[in-house]
């Protein structure tokens, strides 16, 4: 066995993939043996261990040397610690059965003279810890989260925060500590104080009261980096400790949202907010990055009036900027935003509309869903428009369902009139029928039913048909018309329409041969065509009462019995329930087939974009 | 047939490239690295298909050493065409350059784009025989430019001409012709050593030092072909394909291009003009129900897993061929997890090697005598962390086995003879035949 | 902010550091680095820098020939993700001296030394330049003396 | 100097010097500096680096004795000719003396690559060579302009046919030479396919024509065999003699060694075989086909197995005896490709008859025990289809799916079981013996059900065979909790079993019940095809008679036939048609995914 770098050189030499699956594995084989070898010396150990990591950066499997790593870190060395705990790190997570094997080890080295020693444990601990290894090691972590050395401190900070987030219950060894922690000046213990009162904050609301009151000092703390000069160890481009910044701003956030939090440290927190957003020089990213958090803030909090339209004023400033980055997070924060200063979002409704055919995927995202979130009563024609668009044009399939969701839900809500309504959604069904989910197609459906005006009623019927009969490979029209078709049969009947520029006579015929050309030219899935047949079962029987010629209506009755068959056992079942009810009396099934009371009105609730994409049945 | 042709890498990012067609936005292949995500995404499900169809643009694409060759389209196209012209096109580019593979494709990319000129225009397949292409098209051209045109070189007659594989003018001082026989045997043996499927694929290679024009006449032993198809046309049936008592039934016979296809059929006679060199002149599957019962060489193994330490496995293997013959180069590839290690091996015959990248180890026998019988012991040690993804799926695995039994053919089919006629040069030639029966790629033994 | 993981790209798709916060299987592991590979490879330069996968978002950055990658959670700070990128490749440029991929494949221990003290379970401890790279120093020294011990021994 | 700064220098620094390096390599005195500057502009094309403002630079070494060079720079030209039209016209000239060239290859090269350059104003420069090439002396050129014609046509079709080119390369389908009717062929085909003008008839396929292919078949390269079979194909007649002469001609083909030339053949010979009147001839034929279309599956590329799988299933459907020997060439092979295995299993299970049954089984079980969630559960509908088809399999397939789940068990398996063991009991309906088989096994494992089509099947069996449920109250109530989180497909199948325990079930036991999950589907769904069924039974349960309505919900299900999926037979017709291309392998006609030319082009404009 070579070196670490004879191996790494062998596998770029490697010409074809094929080649270096081979020299890799043929390593894995060999570090697996040597593993197996009682006498070997220490140096060779960390050589494996070391190919082992190369191994898992090029996202081989490393399971077999789990056992390993425990015993290098084990070593009195620290060489061998140092390597053993990185490869642990990396190897293991908190699911892994070995891990109960690590917990005298991290015992002893957190209890090390050697402050680097203790660094390396606290560094595993906080990345790998489980529930049972957090509390079997609580206590040394409490012992060092008072230490004086700042190295551990801010580290033991960050493990502690883990700890808690592990084990709720052991909040309150930590939480005692936190008015001390919070009074450190130095930045590093600060960030890891701060995170441990975020994670304080979420374990338990018994820990909140406590940690509100830390408030006056994070502002001080604020203000203390805001104003201070030039610091070339934590500069940023002229920005002061960015990252503290964010950190100390995002735990502000955070306790000021907080109903507890007292009207005095609101205002405070108002001040700071204020004070940040409007010393910092923009232009710079790491600038922004604080102004952006800055912002956050001020929508989550409750804030005075001028500072909400500092917030909007920064956000239109970003907006306006050429980095990508900048409109990207504007755009995300906008949404936030809406709820509470409503114009100030709809000043950016052009460029919101404009983002939504821009060449980026991520932009789009955004523009859409903030396109949705100030929608309307007002611009809902404007927008709808954009909206059906971007259905149209767009590729982007994953973001379809949930813009016909929405787009479904706005026009419920804020349509100017049912003419407009029903023409909106049925030229959503031309565009993107085949990205409904079917939620929304039964509420389509149901807003049909509900609709008490016979000429609205017959206009949104004939207008289906004649989409549907231009164009068949949209499964929601499909369904929909059919549906409405076998419903509302009697009310096209003998109606003129429109089809790709023609008049077409809308008689039995016609009808029929919807049905023919639905059931054998369409192309739609499995399950899809299940659902379609189903509808259009329904529909034949419907259909067998308002058809007059009686050859069209044996027609209908063959259509059902070549179903009596189907393999499909709901269609079955129909076919052959819907024929014994075929055979009945005139008089019998008129009033089985009456038409069909309307459904509940069932008010619908917008979607966010995380939650909906993955709803498409 | 197609309007863009690409080389891409495994991930799906174009190497090189060849518009012919200009009717497809040259950045549409950018999607393609999405798509195949997209398309591995649904492979568990079993969703996966060797084509896409994403708005109104066809990619048809397969895959070959960690490449994709792929070629988009428009239009209904005759897909089976372009796939064959794909591997053509694989099929050429190895042979100029050995093997086919990322690197090969960046270092010749100028022969790669005239031979693209030349195999195809404007999505039309032309001319994909690497003999003739290697008429014309070089990797070494400074031995054939000369420094005035009247010297370039010419695109050779046959490209156009009805014998398009065979070019004027050749001469050997020494006219011979040498046949092989080759039976490829491809077999599913169960566990407990029954035979499950199997057949026979066999080839009659050629390898040409013939001069001038020959005209060759092939006559084998196989009734079925040598039976006119209007001898029996009371049967109702023509004889390619249908059972006879004493002779041979060959299936699925296959022709090189220079076969006279209608003279066989019509007269079932096998008669060609040879391209030059080594060719394989026919092919033909059999089902070999009617001459193997049982394996002609078999193995059986028993495996015992110790989770967290070790893996034994015991092997036997028989050779089940007659006492004078002899199987070469025997291997028998058992599969063992991908995690094991420090292999101990026992063979009482032959030896054993693990292969770890491929996670089996190969038990090589040189020479297996008929009716012998031999076995072996191995052991490997497996980690105390189970890995946490192997599931069932290596214990499913089948052993594998290799070899070659010379001297003889499964079916029992013979050349009887090969008449070489050459009308101008009237040489006297002599043709050589061997035979050999050998493992497939396909015979496996199913393990419980 | 929590960094949920890390890893660094060639343009040719290959990894070339990897860190994970969260606990995954290897499967899935490779997977999500399959896919945000294809995803970021095929993303424009002019594009903006995040990218919404899953439940989070991916901010990446290209230096050179190397993209690096980090997730955070959905409402994390994008631009500072930024920052910590770039503060990390500065360190690792001081640190190798003109740091270029090379000096990444075959010195990956001492990014990962370096990634360690920046960040610990995902989330930073230390923002001061200096600091990060003398504790890092000073364990080189103690890992050298160990060899000297190893020699006296 | 930041770091941010020192990589962005990196990045930029080296591309503007290569550009000038190769620039001045362009325009060097050196001949062998040129070229190598030409062959390094390429290598930067390729990669796909920009290199057109490089144009003027490499057109200045067009004109050259050597031939690669040559190549090299019209692959250029090819490529950013677009970019920069105007100056393409200065190679015109070099363009135009190349077709004079004494050398073909010369020739052939300039006036294919004058038709790759798709700038408008070449075309006026066309016309002379283009005459000239059409009727050049040497074969290897005129099949190389009979493409150029259909790359004219493609830039401007109004010239292409006013200059009589059109009917040059239709007098060319009676050249000497099999290769240039070939190309002629196929130029007329992709002229076909773009032409607009509903009155130009671009290729007529007449007898004589027909004639001519046929002698000339044999004599072809491969690909013009195919183009011959495909013009074969696209002609009609219902005239005897003729099609018995196609077909002899084209039966050799079967014999080919190239895949697409035997499929193709195929297509051919399957087109043309219902003209023929005798049944016994139209048999012998297809018998012919078996072997050929075995041998599909024999390929070494699994993309071209996967192919003739899908097109053998689709001429099963048409013809189902013509393989009825083959099953074991279907097997699955461990190293196969998932998509072939899945595609195999669907040829299988369409072979299965009385004579290969069990082995069929006892190979369904093996492919069932694999590790690919997948693979397991086709192989365990197949399993059901095999019991479905073959009523002697029914007992061991249904003992195999009970076995299958005791030995590996699962959800995955479970639910894909359930749903085979239903419709196994739907093809056999009121046999005991085989209820009192399937139920218990069943009903071991409720809990374990999610999957909606496994439930459908499940309720419906208690509906159906009510008797043989315990607790059947407790198991109908427990599917009315949480009733309007289900999917609408399940909401009709509580629905009607509910209605249905009522009716069979005498007195009032259930109507609680039944009041219950008319309410639910009445007042709270909003779905309007579930409501449709409620008002149907409602009404159906409050007007009319017992009897009809004993007629109505409880008529027993006719036996199902069959649960191997088959195509409608308007698309099975156009996929017969369509064997071979793109349409065979999506099972889809061609026109629900490939876009009329009328489409593309308002694309292409847009």
């Amino acid at each position: 066995m070579g070196s670490l770098k004879s191996f790494i050189k062998a596998v770029r030499k490697a010409k074809t993939i094929a080649d270096e699956r081979a020299v890799v594995r043929k390593e894995s084989a060999a570090i697996r043996t040597s593993f197996r070898d009682a006498t070997l010396d220490q140096t060779t150990r960390r050589i494996n261990i070391s190919k082992l990591l190369y191994l898992y950066i090029m996202g081989e499997k490393t399971h077999f040397g789990q056992v390993e790593c425990l015993k290098v870190l084990a070593s009195p060395r620290f060489a061998d610690k140092r390597l053993g705990y990185l490869a642990t790190m990396l190897f293991l997570d908190e699911n892994q059965e070995v891990l109960t094997l690590l917990t005298n080890s991290l015992d002893n080295d957190m209890q090390h003279p050697n402050a680097f020693i203790v660094g390396l444990a606290l560094c595993c601990l906080g990345n790998i810890a489980s529930p049972e290894l957090a509390r079997d090691l609580y206590t040394n972590v409490e012992k060092i989260i008072t230490t004086n050395n700042t190295y551990l401190r801010k580290k033991a900070c960050i493990v502690a925060a883990k700890l808690v987030e592990k084990d709720p219950d052991l909040s309150e060894f930590f939480l005692q500590k936190i008015p001390q922690l919070i009074s450190d000046k130095q930045p590093a213990p600060l960030l890891g104080a701060s995170k441990l009162i975020q994670s304080l904050y979420y374990a338990s609301e018994e820990n909140r009261p406590a940690l509100i009151k830390t408030i006056p000092s994070i502002v001080a703390h604020l203000k203390r980096v805001t104003t201070s000069g030039y610091m070339p160890d934590y500069d940023v481009m002229g920005t002061t400790d960015p990252f503290l910044q964010v950190s100390l701003l995002s735990t502000l956030r955070i306790l000021a949202t907080d109903e507890q939090c007292p009207a005095e440290y609101l205002e405070q927190v108002n001040d700071i907010l204020t004070q940040v957003a409007s010393n910092l020089e923009s232009g710079k990213n790491a600038a922004h990055a604080i102004l952006y958090e800055c912002v956050k803030s001020i929508f989550a909090i409750q804030s005075d009036q001028s500072l909400k339209i500092l917030g909007v004023n920064i956000l239109g400033k970003f907006l306006s900027t050429k980095d990508n980055n900048t409109r990207y997070v504007a755009l995300d924060t906008l949404l936030s935003v809406i709820n509470i200063e409503p114009l100030a979002v709809q000043r950016h409704r052009s460029t919101i509309v404009s983002c939504l055919s821009d060449g980026d995927i991520s932009i789009r995202r955004r523009a859409l869903e903030l396109s949705f979130a100030i929608l309307n009563d007002q611009n809902i024609r404007v927008l709808a428009r954009e909206i059906l668009v971007f259905l149209e044009g767009s590729a982007d399939s994953e973001l379809k369902p949930y813009a016909t969701s929405q787009l479904v839900i706005a026009a419920s809500k804020y349509s100017p009139n049912d003419k407009w309504h029903f023409d909106t959604l049925i030229r959503m069904l031309k565009v993107a029928g085949n990205y409904v989910t079917s939620d929304i197609l039964s509420n389509i459906l149901a807003l049909i039913l509900q609709c008490n005006d016979g000429e609205l009623k017959k206009h949104a019927v004939t207008k289906l048909l004649s989409s549907c009969l231009e164009d068949m490979s949209q499964f929601s029209l499909s369904l929909i018309t059919i549906w409405a078709v076998g419903e509302y049969g009697d009310i096209v009947l003998g109606s003129n329409i429109e089809v790709n520029g023609k008049q077409v006579l809308v008689d039995e015929k016609k009808i029929l041969q919807l049905i023919d050309d639905l059931i054998n030219n369409s192309t739609y899935s499995e399950n899809e065509n299940v659902q379609l047949i189903s509808y259009i079962l329904t529909s034949i029987l419907k259909l067998s009462i308002k058809f007059k010629d009686s050859q069209s209506i044996e027609k209908l009755r063959l259509m059902l019995n070549s179903r009596t068959y189907d393999s499909n056992l709901e269609i079955q079942i129909r076919a052959v329930e819907y024929q014994e009810i075929f055979a009945q009396d005139a008089k019998l099934k008129k009033g089985l087939l009456a038409r069909m009371p309307a459904p509940p009105v069932k008010e619908r609730e917008s979607l966010s974009l995380n939650n909906s994409s993955n709803k498409k049945t | 047939m197609a309007s863009q042709i690409h080389f891409l890498d495994i991930k799906g990012k174009p190497l090189l490239s060849r518009d012919y067609k200009g009717d497809i936005p040259s950045n549409t292949i950018d999607k393609f690295p999405l798509l195949l995500l997209e398309l591995e995404n649904s492979h568990e499900d079993g969703d996966y298909k060797p084509f896409i169809n994403s708005q109104g643009i066809n990619y048809i694409y397969i895959n070959h050493n960690n490449l994709y060759l792929c070629a988009l389209s428009r239009k209904n196209e005759n897909i089976m065409a372009i796939i064959i012209f794909l591997s053509k096109l694989i099929e050429v580019l190895t042979q100029y350059f050995k093997s086919l593979e990322e690197e090969s494709i960046r270092d010749n990319f100028v022969v790669i784009y005239e031979l693209l000129d030349e195999m195809m225009d404007f999505g039309v397949p032309q001319t994909t025989d690497t003999k003739i292409l290697k008429e014309y098209i070089t990797q070494d051209y400074y031995k054939l430019v000369k420094k005035s045109a009247d010297h370039l070189v010419q695109p050779p007659q046959a490209v156009t001409n009805a014998v398009s594989w065979r070019k004027d003018g050749i001469h050997y001082k020494k006219n011979e012709a040498f046949l092989d026989v080759v039976e490829s045997i491809n077999m599913l043996i169960n566990a407990s050593g029954q035979v499950l499927n199997s057949e026979i694929l066999g080839e009659v290679k050629v390898k040409s030092h013939l001069s001038g024009m020959p005209d060759l006449r092939l006559g084998l032993n196989d009734k079925g072909i040598f039976t006119s198809p209007n001898a029996d046309e009371e049967a109702g049936s023509s004889s390619a394909g249908q059972t006879n008592n004493k002779g041979i039934e060959m299936e699925d016979i296959k022709f090189h291009q220079c076969v006279r296809l209608s003279k066989f059929e019509n007269e079932r006679i096998i008669t060609f003009i040879p391209p030059d060199g080594e060719f394989t002149v026919m092919s033909y599957r059999l089902s070999a129900a009617q001459f193997l019962m049982k394996p002609l060489i078999l193995v059986q193994c028993k495996t015992k897993v110790h989770k967290h330490s070790r893996i034994e496995i015991l092997c036997s293997v028989k050779a089940q061929i007659k006492k004078k013959s002899t199987a070469n180069n025997v291997e028998v590839i058992i599969p063992i997890p991908e995690d094991a290690d420090t292999p101990k091996f026992t063979p009482e015959y032959g030896t054993v090697k693990w292969i770890p990248e491929k996670s089996h180890i190969v038990w090589k026998l040189k020479t297996f005598p008929g009716g012998k019988q031999f076995h072996m012991r191995a052991e490997l040690g497996l980690p105390a962390v189970t890995d946490p993804e192997e599931i069932l799926s290596s214990n499913k695995k089948p052993i594998k086995v290799n070899f070659s039994i010379p001297y003889f053919t499964t079916s029992g089919i013979q050349v009887r003879y090969l008449r070489i006629n050459e009308p101008k040069l009237q040489y006297q030639s002599y043709p050589w035949v061997r035979y050999i029966t050998q493992s497939g790629d396909d015979y496996t033994v199913r393990t419980k | 902010m929590a960094v949920q993981f890390l890893f660094l790209l060639s343009r040719q798709g290959k990894v070339r550091l990897s860190k994970w916060y969260q606990a995954l299987s290897q499967k899935e592991k490779s997977k999500r680095t399959r896919e945000l590979t294809t995803l970021i490879l095929a993303r424009r330069a002019k594009m903006c820098n995040v990218l919404e996968y899953k439940e989070m978002k991916v901010v990446y950055r290209r230096y050179a020939s190397l993209f690096f990658i980090v997730g955070v959670e959905s409402g994390d700070n994008e631009l500072i993700a930024l920052e910590l990128i770039h503060r990390f490749v500065e360190q690792m440029d001081k640190m190798y001296g003109n740091v270029c991929e090379l000096d990444i494949i075959f010195g990956f221990e001492k990014a990962y030394h370096i990634l360690d003290e920046l960040l610990l379970d995902g989330v930073i401890q230390e923002s001061s330049k200096k600091e990060v790279l003398k504790r890092v120093a000073q364990q080189d020294e103690l890992e050298n003396m160990d060899e000297f011990d190893n020699i006296l021994a | 100097m930041s770091l941010e700064k020192r990589i962005r220098n990196f990045l930029k620094g080296p591309k503007k010097g290569e550009t000038f390096e190769l620039k001045s390599g362009l325009v060097s005195q050196y001949k062998g500096e040129r070229k190598d500057a030409i062959q390094r502009v390429i290598q930067a094309m390729t990669v796909g680096k920009d290199v057109s403002a490089l144009f003027p630079d490499v057109l200045k070494n067009i004109a050259t004795y050597d031939l690669e060079q040559k190549k090299l720079v019209y692959l250029y030209l090819m490529n950013y000719a677009k970019t920069h039209p105007e100056l393409c016209i200065l190679a015109v000239n070099t363009f135009v003396q190349d077709t004079e060239d004494p050398n073909p290859l010369i020739r052939a090269l300039a006036i294919r690559t004058m038709g790759c350059i798709r700038v408008s104003k070449m075309v006026d420069y066309m016309e002379i060579p283009l005459l000239r090439t059409l009727k050049d002396d040497n074969p290897y050129v005129r099949k190389t302009a009979a493409i150029c014609v259909a790359k004219l046509f493609d830039l401007n079709p109004e010239m292409c046919v006013e200059f009589g080119f059109l009917d040059l390369l239709k007098a060319l389908l009676k050249d000497p030479n099999p290769m240039v009717i070939a190309n002629s062929l196929n130029a007329l085909y992709e002229i076909k396919d773009m032409n607009k003008d509903p009155n130009l008839d671009v290729l007529p396929i007449t007898q004589d024509l027909i004639k001519n292919l046929l002698t000339c078949l044999n004599e072809c390269t491969e690909w013009g065999r195919i183009s011959i079979l495909t013009t074969l194909t696209d002609y009609h007649t219902s005239n005897v003699e003729e099609v018995n002469h196609i077909i002899e001609r084209v039966i050799p083909q079967l014999q080919h060694v190239n895949p697409s030339v035997v499929l193709s053949s195929i297509k051919t010979i399957i087109h043309h075989l219902d003209v023929i009147p005798s049944q016994a001839q139209r048999s012998t034929i297809l018998k012919k086909l078996s072997s050929p279309l075995v041998s599909l599956v024999s390929s070494s590329i699994p993309e071209a197995q996967y192919v003739g799988l899908k097109n053998i299933r689709i001429i099963l459907e048409k013809y189902p005896q013509i393989l009825s020997k083959e099953l074991r060439v279907f097997f699955i092979r461990y190293s196969d490709p998932l998509y072939l295995k899945l595609e195999k299993l669907e040829i299988m299970i369409r072979l299965c008859n009385e004579h290969n049954s069990s082995l069929l089984l006892s190979e369904l079980k093996e492919y069932a025990m694999e590790f690919e969630p997948a693979l397991v559960l086709k192989s365990i509908r197949s399993i059901g289809s095999v019991g479905i088809n073959l009523i002697s399999c029914v007992v061991k397939s249904i003992n195999l799916l009970g076995d299958l789940i005791d030995q590996r068990g699962g959800d995955l398996i479970i639910n894909e079981a359930v749903i085979v063991l239903t419709n196994i009991l739907r093809r056999y309906p009121g046999k005991n013996d085989l209820i009192t088989l399937v139920i218990p096994i069943i009903s071991n494992h409720i809990q374990e059900l999610e999957k909606s089509e496994a439930l459908s099947g499940y309720i419906w069996l208690l509906g159906e065979y009510p008797k043989y449920f315990s607790g059947l109250k407790e198991k109908l109530s427990s599917l009315l909790e949480g009733f309007l989180e289900y999917e609408s497909s399940l909401q009709l199948n509580i629905l009607t079993t509910i209605v249905k325990v009522n009716l069979k079930v005498p007195g009032q036991a259930y109507s609680g019940l039944l009041q219950k999950v008319l309410e639910l589907t009445t007042k709270e769904c909003e779905n309007a095809d579930v409501r449709d069924k409620a008002y149907l039974y409602w009404r159906l349960l409050s007007s009319s008679s017992d009897d009809s309505q004993q007629k109505v919900i409880l008529s027993k299900l006719p036996p199902i036939k069959s649960t191997v999926s088959s195509f409608n037979p308007n698309v099975l017709e156009i996929l017969i048609q369509e064997l071979s291309t793109m349409s065979s392998v999506f099972h889809k006609p061609a026109f629900t995914f490939i876009e009329s030319p009328k489409a593309t082009e308002k694309k292409r404009a847009g």
